[in-house]
């Protein structure tokens, strides 16, 4: 064995260390499938391979919804909780890249790579438009003309004159997997394996990001960007490129929302849309990152089952929860835990000093 | 005498019909303290705004290095070499002090579009932001969020920010405001360390006379939006003028026309 | 100083050069539309200003409460256009079935009664010494309580109420009806002993309510309860009982009214209720965020959403129309009316210059409109009140310093602009209908029209709000008639969806060359 | 007697310990001058007596009453009138408007006409204009005269002097001379001639904190007490 070789596995092993608890929630989630079919449905393992139904398929239905939530508001996160850019417009990035790739797909009969390519570039366009309009104006201006440069697009998908490919106010219907393991009627399992590796891989690009040099900027505009253009960073690229890395990932999350949903309905375009992100992210925690993984998985379970016992009135109560939220728990679920982190170890630390006796 | 580093043409800034800054040439020598000095109001800040590009002047140019940079957006003018701090407090309140210093140093330098790796793995900035630290004398601190410091040590910090960079000018504007005057002579020990260490010029706002004295090389004083008088601190001293403008404005001839 | 000794003309030269952007970027609106309007028959430019100018009112009375609210206390009320929605839902109700709105009212008369003892139940609360989470927790159980009796009590109430999942009881047949003229009163339950209970158990529910509010406030009541506000509870109570024991009288009665009183009630009593809501959503949920201003606008977002999900849930999913009064529906003889003097004659349609104007869109939409932007001006420029909303746009700091209660004042000037878009709803309702999705469709135009004016300016949302509803018609007319453009074998027909995307992108590009609107002043 | 006490006081803006412990008392019917540098918290010392940067920890009484936890416009209601630094003239705001809004009750203005125009004649003739198109003396007078229209007790004065003209300075050091004789004036100044010839005491805050009190006769004396806290002299 080399000298070389063995850095490489020691870099790997430290890697490993690092990310022990993502990579354990990655093999929890590819496990979770298997547990459900063989604890709840009496099923087996091949149940699941062979995309049998019942709760276990059902479920990975749900967790992928789940996991395409996360990361829209993950993107959402990065603009608004970690570069304190106050956009109304994100649904709008979420929606480009579910209609364009849909419609690429449908209309177009395009291969799936090459519509991906072409929708990464509508993701860097339209980053670059709400981009263009950072120079001039700030906070609530900026949320307004993001808001209209969104409704113009929720407008327009919507008219008539787009309806053989967008379908109106109907939506955008009968999108067809283009492969076998984005088909998530017939293949669910591996779409499953699908959207969480593209999960785990974006939210560690993301936790990778924020601790960089640049996701380093990217906070210190959100403190404070005045001083940062003191301190002698061009602020405005900054901006930009958190709005590329967040249109890409929103983009890719529309993409998938595109093949797992029967039906695109012109919602997604919408204000409400861009409410669930910002409602995902305040339940999480704002500006956490992982805040967006977590606040998904609750915001949808609890959408989930609301409907299911209030029917009607589920949205009704989510709403309320909202206001609760933004009311009571300002820090999300992974804010306060982080914050009251410091004083459990602060307490841990107290109560280590009593048990030694030494003095602190 | 030495090269210009720093130079003002006419500089003018009017808000409506006040004129805050009224004509002013200054030319600042490279390696020098140069100090401007002047009562509340003389428009002392509002000079260094345009000075620093955070405020377009009405008319007038300045030259940094012998380039016009009066039309530089600000970032620009501070890779350059023009390192400014504020009259107000102004870090970022939430992050770490050494954080604060990392992200001033890391400004100067070519990975700040650095995406894919920890920025701990860029320890020049690390390094030069402990440096930094240890040369304002806040190190032991690196820590704690910048906004739970004594008043006096987000002075000191602001400081360091200015200093991570290594720039060739620093504009201090009033550094020792509001701080304890035991503390004070400390802090303008620094800022004369820092000048006579390196070839560093610095130019520094004052509105307290005692402070700059002992450590200017070159004091100019502003009255009004003018300049009233410039020499050395002796000269200033001994100017009629500047003892009426700071100590007895109420024995000035009336003059309307600064009014209106 | 020269200009000052100049006089006029020279100051215009010296605005017109400090404002040079903006006054180009007027020129080039003005030319703009002159420009459209020119490509237009007369007849056609006569009605479609007069179109604009209809929509650009009903705008104006959303944007104008924005523009206040934002101006004074910097909350961009997001839910705005919700209560603009409700203040429609409201008008409908009073108006087509006036029967349940009374009904309806009588419960929350006393649930409210308790509230205004508040004091009381705080001095009660703080009597209960335990530790800030202990106060918490029966403050949480308190309320589930009181919810609980709440609930119960008014599920005993005799509500008269329509079924929005049954079709001959939903509020969209009984829209039908008023059209026919043939609705009629469904006919109050008598005072029985369900209803005593009822009464009894809101009052008790209203009790426990505002008790449980108490002590989630920590800061102990600082005044006794002043008689004037025992009478006001007493009064309360009173009137309740009064209008439960007389609402067969007063139903009657209401329903002899011809629709046109009907809908001036109806305008009357749902800008009071706008207004009740305005101010109670300010002091429950804006005014502990004043510190976190981000919050407050996420917190008016979602406000929006439950607003409609209440409207879902009350008056149910489907859109349905609500008539036009009597006074601006006649048709037959006469009709349509001819000039000025048409707009008297009673008829629904008015002949203007060879356009045919519809008297209540054109007519009195418009003059409501008219005589709500001078109401408002007097108010801000001839009253005390308005004295200290125009100081405190400025510096509600200082105001306060002098001795004024801005909490009050904002608490007040929320309540006027949440019922100035209630009064918009209402106006609204028979032009355009009733839909849960009205209040975005409006609230967009209005926050378009307050950019292109400038956030805080008054004057500027009337201005922004005019151009908005011009364009908007412009698009409209043009969408019918067809453009002809260079290039294209037919002409080209803009949609009526696109119609909104149209002001958005003139938003869009005002705020990019003048970042605070046309009529706003910059931040220096 | 002590008209205005503070005890201690803490006072946080945003994240930034601003005062960190303030203790001073002014003395019915004289004038204390406050001084100490740029940004050692006198006009926060200011604005936490009036309330609008309510203090963390301390205690601060008015006419003997805790006023510490108290708003803004209760605070001002007790008789307590406030000239902000920026003098915070309503712009869009006539000079008649920018008086009459501090009537506490109707009739506070018609019976101070008189004085009010005795003391700033200026002000007679500009009543029609807007609060804008002043000069930067004027918006001091004016400032000051809102103060005067209610009965105030107490008058907080922040920087009277700043940025005018040493005539006008004059005149508004002989109006602030005439005023006191009606109410009690806590004043913040940089100026040192100015406040001493103004003032009987003086509080010196430095770092948010009071490091000196007295009478100003002694401080006038005090070359080392000046050179060190206030700088120039």
């Amino acid at each position: 064995m080399t000298a070389a070789n063995a850095t490489v596995s020691a870099g790997f092993r430290s890697w490993l260390q690092r990310r022990r608890g993502v990579l354990l929630l990655a093999a929890a989630l590819v496990l979770f499938p298997f547990v459900i079919s063989i604890l709840i449905d009496g099923q087996g393992v091949g149940a699941v391979l062979a995309n049998d139904q019942g709760n276990a398929r059902f479920l990975q239905g749900l967790a992928i919804e789940i996991f395409i939530l996360a990361l829209y508001a993950i993107s959402y996160d990065l603009v608004l909780g970690i570069t304190g850019l106050l956009s109304f417009g994100h649904a709008m990035f979420f929606a480009v890249g579910a209609y364009s790739f849909g419609i690429l797909l449908k209309s177009f009969d395009i291969a799936w790579p090459v519509a991906l390519l072409i929708v990464l570039v509508a993701a860097l366009i339209q980053a670059v438009l709400f981009a263009l309009v950072l120079p001039r104006v700030k906070g609530i201006t900026f949320a307004l003309v993001t808001l209209g440069l969104a409704s113009v697009f929720w407008i327009v998908i919507q008219s008539s004159d787009l309806s053989d490919w967008a379908g109106a106010e109907i939506g955008l219907q009968g999108v067809q997997p283009p492969v076998w393991f984005l088909d998530t009627t017939n293949e669910r399992f591996a779409f499953y394996l699908v959207t969480i590796a593209i999960l785990i891989g974006v939210f560690m690009v993301y936790t990778r990001i924020v601790d960089s040099p640049a996701g380093k900027v990217l906070v210190a505009i959100r403190d404070n960007e005045d001083r940062a253009l003191m301190l002698g960073y061009n602020t405005f690229w900054f901006k930009l490129l958190a709005l590329t890395v967040a249109s890409i990932t929103a983009v890719l999350a529309g993409a998938l929302h595109a093949l797992h949903q029967p039906i695109v309905t012109p919602n997604v375009a919408g204000l409400g849309f861009t409410v669930t992100a910002l409602l995902i992210i305040l339940i999480g925690g704002v500006g956490t990152i992982s805040g967006a993984l977590v606040g998904a998985a609750v915001f949808r379970l609890l959408q989930f089952y609301l409907d299911k016992w209030f029917g009607g009135a589920s949205d009704l109560l989510i709403g309320l929860a909202y206001v609760a939220i933004v009311l009571y728990l300002p820090f999300g679920i992974v804010g306060t835990w982080r914050a009251k982190a410091v004083q459990r170890r602060k307490g841990l630390d107290f109560v280590g000093s009593l048990v030694s006796g030494r003095k602190r | 005498m030495s090269d210009v580093i720093l130079e003002t043409h006419d500089l003018r800034r009017e808000f409506g019909a006040l004129v805050a800054v009224d004509d002013v040439n200054v030319k600042i020598e490279a390696g020098t303290l140069h100090s401007i000095i002047g009562p509340n109001g003389a428009g002392k800040t509002t000079f260094f705004n345009l000075v620093s590009g955070t405020l377009p002047p009405t008319s007038g140019t300045v030259f940094f290095k012998g380039e016009d940079i009066t039309a530089l957006p600000v970032h620009r003018a501070i890779h350059r070499g023009l390192g400014r701090s504020f009259q107000i407090t102004n870090i970022f309140p939430n992050l770490t002090v050494l954080e604060n210093v990392r992200l001033a140093a890391q400004a100067m330098g070519r990975d700040s579009f650095r995406l894919f790796r920890s920025h701990g793995r860029y320890d020049e900035y690390l390094r030069r932001a402990a440096e930094v630290l240890e040369q304002v004398g806040l190190s032991g601190q690196e820590l704690m969020p910048a906004s739970t410091l004594p008043h006096g040590d987000q002075r000191k910090l602001e400081l360091g920010m200015i200093l991570a960079p290594d720039p060739e000018v620093l504009m201090l504007d009033e550094p020792t405001a509001g701080m304890a005057a035991e503390q004070v002579p400390e802090l303008m020990g620094l800022v004369q360390r820092i000048q006579v260490a390196g070839t560093k010029t610095v130019v520094l706002v004052e509105h307290n006379m005692n402070v700059v004295m002992r450590v200017s090389d070159r004091i100019t004083v502003m009255h009004q939006g003018a300049v009233l008088a410039e020499g050395s601190a002796a000269e200033i001293a001994a100017d009629e003028r500047v003892q009426t403008a700071y100590l007895g404005q109420l024995y000035e001839a009336p003059n309307p026309e600064a009014e209106s | 100083m020269s200009s000052r000794t100049d006089g006029g003309a020279g100051r215009l030269s010296q605005m017109i050069q400090e404002n040079r952007t903006r006054v180009t970027v007027l020129a080039v609106l003005l030319f703009l539309f002159l420009a459209a309007f020119g490509g237009l028959d007369r007849e056609d430019w006569f009605s479609t200003i007069m179109q604009g100018l209809s929509v650009g009112a009903i705008t104006f009375l959303v944007a104008s409460g924005l523009s206040l609210i934002f101006g004074l206390m910097d909350v961009l009320n997001l839910a705005h256009g919700e209560i603009f929605m409700l203040g429609a839902y409201f008008g409908w109700t009073i108006y087509t079935r006036f029967d349940t709105a009374l009904d309806i009212v009588i419960p929350l008369l006393l649930l409210a009664a308790p509230f205004l003892l508040m004091p009381i139940w705080r001095t009660m609360a703080s009597r209960v010494g335990t530790t800030a989470a202990v106060h918490r927790a029966i403050g949480w159980v308190l309320l589930l309580g009181g919810g609980l009796v709440t609930w119960l009590s008014i599920t005993r109430f005799p509500l008269v109420i329509w079924d929005a999942k049954e079709f001959a009881f939903s509020p969209g047949s009984y829209s039908t009806q008023v059209d026919l003229g043939v609705l009629a009163p469904l006919g109050a339950d008598s005072f029985n002993g369900a209803a005593v209970v009822a009464v009894i158990g809101l009052l008790f529910g209203g009790v426990i309510l505002a008790l449980a509010v108490s002590f989630f406030q920590r800061t102990p009541a600082e005044a006794a309860v002043s008689p004037r506000r025992m009478g006001a509870a007493a009064g309360l109570v009173l009137l309740a009982i009064v209008l439960h024991l007389t609402k067969g009288s007063i139903n009657d009665w209401v329903f002899g009214l011809s629709t046109s009183w009907r809908f001036f009630l109806a305008m009357a009593i749902a800008v009071a209720m706008g207004a009740a809501v305005g101010a109670f959503i300010e002091v429950l949920l804006i005014r502990p965020l004043y510190d976190r201003p981000i919050y407050q606008l996420m917190l008016t977002l979602g406000v929006g959403f439950i607003l409609i999900e209440v409207v879902r849930e009350v008056w149910g999913r489907p859109e349905f129309t609500m008539a036009r009064p009597a006074l601006f529906n006649g048709t037959g003889e006469g009709c349509p009316g001819q000039g000025i003097g048409g707009f008297f004659s009673g008829c629904s349609t008015v002949d203007m210059f060879g356009a045919r104007l519809r008297v209540y869109n054109e007519g009195f939409v418009f003059l409501v409109g008219i005589l709500v932007l001078i109401g408002v001006t007097l108010l801000l420029k001839r009253t005390r009140i308005g004295m200290i909303i125009r100081a405190g746009v400025q510096d509600p700091d200082m105001v306060e310093a002098l001795g004024i209660n801005v909490r009050r004042v904002f608490t007040l000037v929320f309540a006027l602009g949440s019922s100035l878009a209630a009064l918009g709803g209402v106006l609204a309702a028979p032009s355009i209908g009733l839909s849960t999705g009205m209040g975005a469709l409006f609230l967009l135009s209005a926050l378009i029209a307050l950019a292109i004016g400038g956030l805080t300016s008054f004057p500027g949302a009337a201005a922004g709000a005019v151009l908005v509803g011009l364009l908007q018609q412009l698009i409209i007319r043009f969408g019918q008639n067809g453009i002809d453009l260079p290039f294209l074998a037919e002409p080209f027909k803009p949609t009526p969806t696109l119609v909104p995307a149209a002001s958005v992108l003139l938003m869009v590009i005002v705020l990019l060359l003048l970042p605070a609107g046309l009529f706003g002043r910059s931040e220096r | 007697m002590t008209l205005l006490a503070m005890r201690d006081v803490h006072t946080f803006i945003g994240q930034f310990h601003i005062l960190e412990g303030v203790t001073l008392d002014v003395p019915e019917g004289e004038i204390v001058a406050l001084l100490g540098r740029n940004g050692a918290g006198k006009t926060t010392t200011l604005k936490t007596a009036m309330g609008l940067t309510p203090a963390r920890s301390g205690t601060i009484t008015f006419d003997g009453v805790d006023i510490s936890q108290r708003r803004s416009f209760d605070i001002a209601s007790m008789g307590l009138g406030y000239v902000p630094e920026n003098r915070a003239i309503f712009a869009d705001l006539s000079v008649e408007e920018n008086l009459r809004i501090a009537e506490r009750q109707k009739g506070d203005f018609a019976k101070k006409e008189e004085f009010i125009f005795d003391l700033f004649p200026d002000l007679k003739r500009l009543i029609r204009l807007p609060g804008t198109n002043l000069s930067g003396g004027q918006q001091q007078m004016l400032a000051v005269a809102r103060a005067l229209v209610p009965d105030n007790r107490l008058l907080l004065i922040d920087e009277p002097s700043e940025g005018l003209a040493p005539v006008i300075i004059e005149h508004m050091m002989e109006a602030i001379r005439q005023l006191s004789d009606r109410s009690t004036v806590l004043l913040v100044e940089q100026n040192f001639i100015v406040a001493s010839r103004l003032a009987q005491h003086y509080v010196i805050v430095e770092e948010g904190r009071t490091v000196q009190a007295g009478a100003m006769a002694d401080l006038v004396d005090d070359e080392e007490a000046i050179k060190k806290y206030l700088g120039a002299a």
